[in-house]
């Protein structure tokens, strides 16, 4: 198992936004974290990515428990993530929001950037050249030197996915890719995820876009109130009779 | 084309023809002053520069001065460093350089004077200010001059004189702000209590601003002093300290050995508290123990001013006077010169007769000596009760 | 070191405590609402202290009245640089610094234009000394002392059971949060605002007949504001209370055993202490 | 951090130095090579203050190292009989000594405490250069009778055009480190984490220790400006190291700019000729400048720099407008 949450809990004073949530997630899969408003999707992004600590329970990350570490240090063990409310630098232009993005295993050695050292050199010329390759594999050759304030949403949109892929992450968290996007786009972003599928890099995808969800995701888990009500593959999902109560309320 | 050229050679040739023929040419002579002209120490500046006006207006309404055949009008140029020693020098640097000013009358807080002279010895400007750091005037600054009483001159013949008319003051206690002058006045007015057989029972600083003196006073008013000095307090913070220890109920003497303002005290302290103290430095423009010529300028400064004036505003007057009474004695404008002229002899200035001394104190005879007078506060008004004239001025 | 000097020394120190809690309480309201410190706050509390000159010297008004009409001046004044100024900068730290760094030069000259430099006396509605023992204090402090707590009561009374005083809380503990709540962010932001203008105003008001008017004397209190917000933690009215009895009490007896300057300089380790210890300060507000 | 500045760095950097090593040859005024030196001291100060308000907070430490490093060189002339050429790289270590224990401790907290903390520190050492120590440090009335720098290879440096090279050069020293620093990785992680803080330690940035990288060097750079100051103006005052002078600082940096590494040579030029021209105004003076202050932070809150930025901006989204009109999209 590549990621694993045990009996992992997050009180707010007396709100428990996750409750003792155990989950995994497998190496080289699409996994789904579904749910309705507020069942505390992005509550678990945050507590895996390091932004917020745990109040109990453990999270492991190829085996070795990643709970407590600083984001940075998650994201350096190869977990990046990106935000529901897509978060970019805005007076940085493309190509510079993901060269930011681009080495996280460089010592930002201030000396060696100061003299120009040779290994710093190869490093940021590295870090260049895979811009580069994202810049194109993400298609965004044409507004690659525009500053991203003047971007549209769709563009940074794919920027941020782009940026957790620089980091050269190994499981990505992304939080709600599709959202706001046109149905062409939704393909779009949908091939790319399964480029990266084929990369062999694991995605855990918070996402609403049912239909996708099902077409996409090799596992899913579902989330109620912070707790989890069912995980199976999509069809399981679909025919479960707890995740049908929870979308639609107790019909029956 | 070249009739134009013509004519223009024949018209530079009669402008430089007639220059040379009016013999009396109107000249300007520029005079430099700084000061701290806002924040917390701008009464000092800001007197300095009144004192300086009412002198240079005087003399440029009566014509100017007449010197080697020219008459020179005066021009002031003021600029204001808020008391922090880098402005100070930088605002040197104009007016030696930019304004091209051989004189500089009137500065005043203690580090900016430091600063200054950085700046007006080496280039050998003259520098008059009334700023009290002991290192202000000396042999490696000749063309420094301090044109007010300091503690050095003051403090010694006050406790004199409280020595000889209140016997039963034993223990006294002095509070001083802690920077250059205050410091300073500190040192000064120990050396003198200690010679004079007083005790000295509390010895304290505050930081230059405070106006709650509650903790210091308890502190002092402990030791059962019979007189406390409020020394270099200016006279806003002087106000508060005399008005909040009657509050402590202490009923002893009040002294202020560096009182530039009683009349500011008074409006701030109230009768009450100002009653009984006793300043040595200050000059009450309304007494009957000073000339004439005193109590004009309280009056002309007054209608100007809206303002009684302080003791540094008669002091700028007097140096402005004593300076431009040097350049037509000595009928030149060059520094050394007038500087001669200036320690030749003494001068009668709006404070009387004036010596220009202090060699014993500072190893050169720099500080302007004036007869001192010593004042007390009755019933709100400021009366004069005893007046002491400097040895040098004896001779 | 007897009895009567040390509770002189304890008294002293609470004397004038409770007016700088109130310029206190002013600029961390004013921070937890707009997320800046208004480095012209000590400004606000001089324009309360010459209101207050004004008031008693060309109108004779009675002392109530005076201080009601700085905090009402004084609390439009805050409206109007909310309104203008700082509401475009909320959160922008680097920004509003440099303005409120503008508005303190330009109140001291306007101060120093109109008032000129020397110090000037605020006539006192309270003469006289009350003496307790061996222990002085004049009625003057003793009514700042009074005023200023009941000034602090009034407050807290209109944070707590107040409507706009809840909205006010509610935008201080989250902006967003307390717009989804249909908190107008707007008004309550200049309505916080002015309030903490209005609160240093008052100080200044109480404290211009004890301690004299000048256009520079808000430099002091606005300093030791930042002490006590700090002793007391940020956004927290008795975390505000409790830091300003810390700091008047190690000022008062402080001053009896070490110089000015090192009780100063002990304020300032205080704040550097806490801060390595407590990030929040020490009771850890909002 | 603007990259995208039209000369490129190393031009632009070219022309400043020329525009600096052409002054003294315009004028030989002392009143103008000294506003000229204070100049060329101020500019040093502000870029390596603007490395740490890049990342978004305010320190008031920044004249407190200038300070500490300055009486360092000043005693170390004056006690130990070093040379000024020893003193000068020793004193910005002193200065850096002092600024890795303030920065650790600083640097951990945010936004109001980081000022206060930062404004704490500076207030303590005010005190000490006023009131402690007043046999080593001159106390309230200054250190006196500092020595100019002694002679080095036959140049001498006691009179105001051989000063204002000296400092010229330390500030050219400075520029080029600065903006190398700004150019390459560093520049671009503060400035990522003066945008997003969050954004940039989900991405792996190491942020306490770009923040701390900054605080540091802009001690050391802050120190050669102090060793400097201390032997030309012969006189150190606390009063030099106080709040008025720091504030000063700031708003030439942010008025200038803090987005990119030229803002602060905009604003200390302009905001630095403002106060000379507004001089005779006196009480008039802070009045103009405190509105100068608060106009410029209304209408140019990225301050001065951004303006031909925000121009290309609007240019280029003119011209960009027109492009999707015509469906040139990105993914399409």
């Amino acid at each position: 198992m590549l990621l694993e949450l045990a009996g992992v809990s997050r009180r707010f004073g007396g709100l428990a936004a996750v409750a003792d949530l155990s989950m995994t997630v497998a190496e080289g899969a699409i996994h789904g974290l579904i749910g309705p408003n507020g069942a505390g999707k992005s509550t678990v992004f945050n507590l895996v990515s390091g932004v917020l600590p745990v109040s109990a329970g453990a999270i492991r990350f190829r085996q070795a428990p990643i709970t407590g570490l600083t984001p940075a240090e998650i994201c350096r063990r190869g977990i990046a993530r990106t935000f529901q409310a897509t978060t970019v630098f805005r007076e940085y232009t493309v190509r510079q929001n993901l060269l930011v993005a681009a080495q996280p295993r460089v010592n930002d050695g201030t000396l060696a950037a100061l003299f120009r050292l040779r290994d710093y050199r190869e490093r940021e010329a590295a870090a260049v050249a895979r811009t580069g390759e994202l810049v194109s594999t993400l298609h965004l050759d044409l507004i690659a030197d525009r500053m991203v304030a003047g971007l549209p949403h769709r563009d940074q949109k794919a920027l941020s996915v782009g940026m957790a892929l620089a980091t050269g992450a190994t499981l990505l968290l992304l939080d709600e890719p599709l959202a706001g996007l046109t149905l062409a786009e939704t393909r779009e972003v949908m091939d790319l995820l399964r480029t990266v599928r084929a990369g062999g890099i694991t995605v855990l995808l918070v996402e609403h876009d049912m239909r996708a969800v099902m077409d996409l995701c090799d596992r899913i888990t579902v989330l109620d109130h912070g707790t989890r009500i069912a995980e199976g593959t999509p069809r399981e999902i679909q025919t479960d009779p707890a995740v049908i109560e929870a979308y639609l309320g107790a019909e029956a | 084309m070249t009739s134009v050229r013509s004519i223009a050679c024949i018209m530079l040739v009669a402008l430089f023809a007639l220059a040379p023929v009016s013999s009396a040419a109107e000249k300007t002579l520029t005079i430099g002053l700084l000061g701290p002209l806002s924040g917390g120490a701008a009464s000092y500046g800001v007197e300095l520069l009144r004192g300086a006006e009412m002198k240079v207006d005087e003399i440029n309404k009566a014509g100017g001065l007449k010197i080697g055949g020219d008459q020179y009008k005066l021009k002031l140029i003021s600029y204001d460093h808020k008391a922090i020693a880098a402005d100070a020098a930088t605002a040197a640097n104009k007016l030696v350089f930019q304004d091209k000013v051989k004189f500089i009358i009137g500065n005043a807080v203690g580090a900016t004077c430091n600063a200054v002279q950085t700046v007006t010895e080496p280039q050998k400007v003259l520098f008059a200010f009334v700023c009290w750091g002991t290192k202000n005037l000396g042999p490696d600054k000749p063309y420094s001059f301090r044109s007010m009483l300091s503690q050095w001159e003051a403090a010694e013949p006050f406790y004199r004189w409280i020595k000889e008319k209140h016997p039963a003051i034993k223990r006294v206690a002095i509070i001083s702000p802690n920077d250059t002058s205050g410091l300073d006045t500190n040192t000064a007015v120990v050396k003198a209590i200690k010679a004079l057989g007083f005790e000295l029972v509390a010895e304290e600083t505050y930081e230059r601003g405070t106006k709650d003196f509650y903790p210091l006073l308890t502190k002092m008013i402990a030791q059962k002093p019979d007189m406390i000095d409020v020394a270099a307090a200016p006279p806003g913070e002087a106000a508060l300290l005399v008005k909040q220890a009657r509050e402590l109920g202490f009923k002893g003497a009040k002294g202020w050995t560096a009182g530039t303002n009683p009349f500011n005290l008074i409006e701030v302290a109230g009768k009450e508290a100002a009653e009984g103290i006793w300043s040595p430095v200050n000059i009450n423009v309304k007494s009957d123990f000073v000339s004439p010529a005193v109590r004009k300028f309280g009056e002309e400064y007054e209608k100007r001013y809206k303002e009684l004036p302080g003791v540094i505003a008669v002091a700028n007057y007097a140096a402005f006077d004593v300076f431009t009474k040097s350049m037509v004695d000595a009928q030149s404008v060059e520094p050394e010169k007038v500087l001669t002229a200036i320690t030749a002899k003494p001068h009668d200035t709006v404070w009387g007769k004036v010596v220009i001394g202090g060699k014993d104190t500072y190893g050169i005879d720099r500080q302007f000596l004036y007869p001192l007078v010593i004042s007390e506060v009755r019933d709100g008004k400021v009366v004069d009760v005893a007046q002491t004239v400097p040895a040098a001025l004896k001779k | 070191m007897t009895l009567n000097v040390l509770v002189q020394a304890l008294l002293n120190g609470f004397g004038l405590a409770m007016a700088y809690v109130l310029v206190a309480l002013g600029l961390t309201l004013i921070f937890s609402i707009l997320e800046i410190i208004n480095f012209a706050h000590g400004e606000f509390y001089m324009f309360g202290a010459f209101v207050t000159y004004l008031a008693f010297t060309q109108v004779k008004a009675p002392f109530v009245l005076a201080l009601l009409a700085a905090i009402v001046v004084v609390g439009l004044a805050g409206g109007v640089a909310e309104r203008l100024v700082f509401r475009h900068l909320r959160g922008k730290t680097l920004n509003a610094f440099i303005v409120s760094l503008g508005l303190l030069w330009v109140m001291q000259a306007v101060a120093q234009i109109i008032f000129g430099i020397q110090d000037k006396s605020v006539p006192s509605a309270f003469s006289g000394v009350l003496r307790l023992g061996g222990v002085f204090i004049s009625i003057e402090r003793f009514a700042v002392i009074v005023c200023a707590t009941l000034l602090i009561v009034a407050l807290y009374a209109f944070l707590e059971w107040t409507r706009v005083g809840r909205a006010m809380r509610a935008a201080a503990q989250d902006a967003d949060g307390a717009a989804l709540q249909g908190v107008n962010i707007e008004l309550i932001s200049a309505l916080g605002f002015a309030l903490g203008c209005a609160l240093a105003g008052a100080s200044g008001a109480l404290l211009a007949p004890v301690l004299s008017v000048s256009p520079w004397m808000g430099a002091l209190p606005v300093v030791k504001a930042f002490i006590i917000i700090i002793l007391g933690g940020m956004g927290s009215l008795p975390g505000a209370v409790l830091g300003g009895l810390i700091l008047g009490v190690v000022e008062g007896v402080g001053t009896l055993f070490f110089s000015s300057a090192a009780v100063n300089m002990l304020g300032f380790l205080m704040v550097i202490a806490i801060l390595v210890l407590r990030p929040r300060g020490l009771v850890g507000g909002a | 951090m603007a990259r995208s500045t039209f000369l490129g760095p190393a031009v632009t950097l070219a022309l400043v130095a020329a525009v600096g090593v052409a002054l003294p040859v315009l004028t030989q005024d002392s009143y103008h090579l000294d506003v000229a030196t204070t100049v060329a001291m101020n500019l040093l100060l502000t870029m390596s203050l603007r490395l740490q308000l890049n990342t978004g907070q305010v320190n008031m430490a920044h004249i407190s190292f200038m300070g500490i490093a300055a009486y360092a060189s000043a005693l170390a002339v004056t006690r130990l009989g070093l040379s000024f050429w020893i003193a000068l790289p020793l004193a910005p270590l002193v200065a850096a000594a002092f600024a890795v224990p303030i920065g650790l401790v600083a640097l951990r907290l945010s936004g109001p405490y980081y000022f206060l903390v930062t404004f704490a520190f500076s207030e303590v050492v005010r005190l000490v250069f006023n009131n402690f120590f007043v046999g080593l440090l001159g106390g309230a009335s200054g250190l006196v009778d500092i020595p100019a720098p002694s002679p080095l290879l036959g140049l001498t440096f006691t009179d105001k055009p051989s000063q204002y090279w000296l400092m010229l050069m330390l500030f050219l020293l400075g520029a080029v480190v600065l903006v190398r620093l700004d150019y390459s990785r560093f520049g671009l992680l503060s400035g990522a984490i003066r945008q997003s803080e969050l954004l940039a330690a989900t991405l792996g940035v190491g942020v306490l220790r770009v923040k701390l990288t900054a605080f540091v060097i802009g001690a050391v750079w802050a120190g050669v400006a102090g060793a400097f100051f201390a032997h030309s103006h012969h006189v150190l005052h606390s009063s030099d190291f106080g709040l008025e002078p720091m504030v000063l600082l700031v708003a030439y940096t942010v008025i200038g700019g803090v987005g990119s590494v030229w803002g602060p040579i905009v604003g200390t030029i302009l905001l630095t000729f403002t106060s000379e021209m507004l001089r005779e105004l006196r009480a008039y003076e802070t009045l103009v400048y405190g509105l100068v202050l608060i106009l410029t932070m209304l209408f140019v809150p990225d301050g001065l720099v951004s303006i031909p930025g925000r121009l290309r901006r609007a240019w280029q989204r003119r011209r960009a407008g027109r492009a999707d009109a015509m469906g040139v999209g990105v993914a399409a």
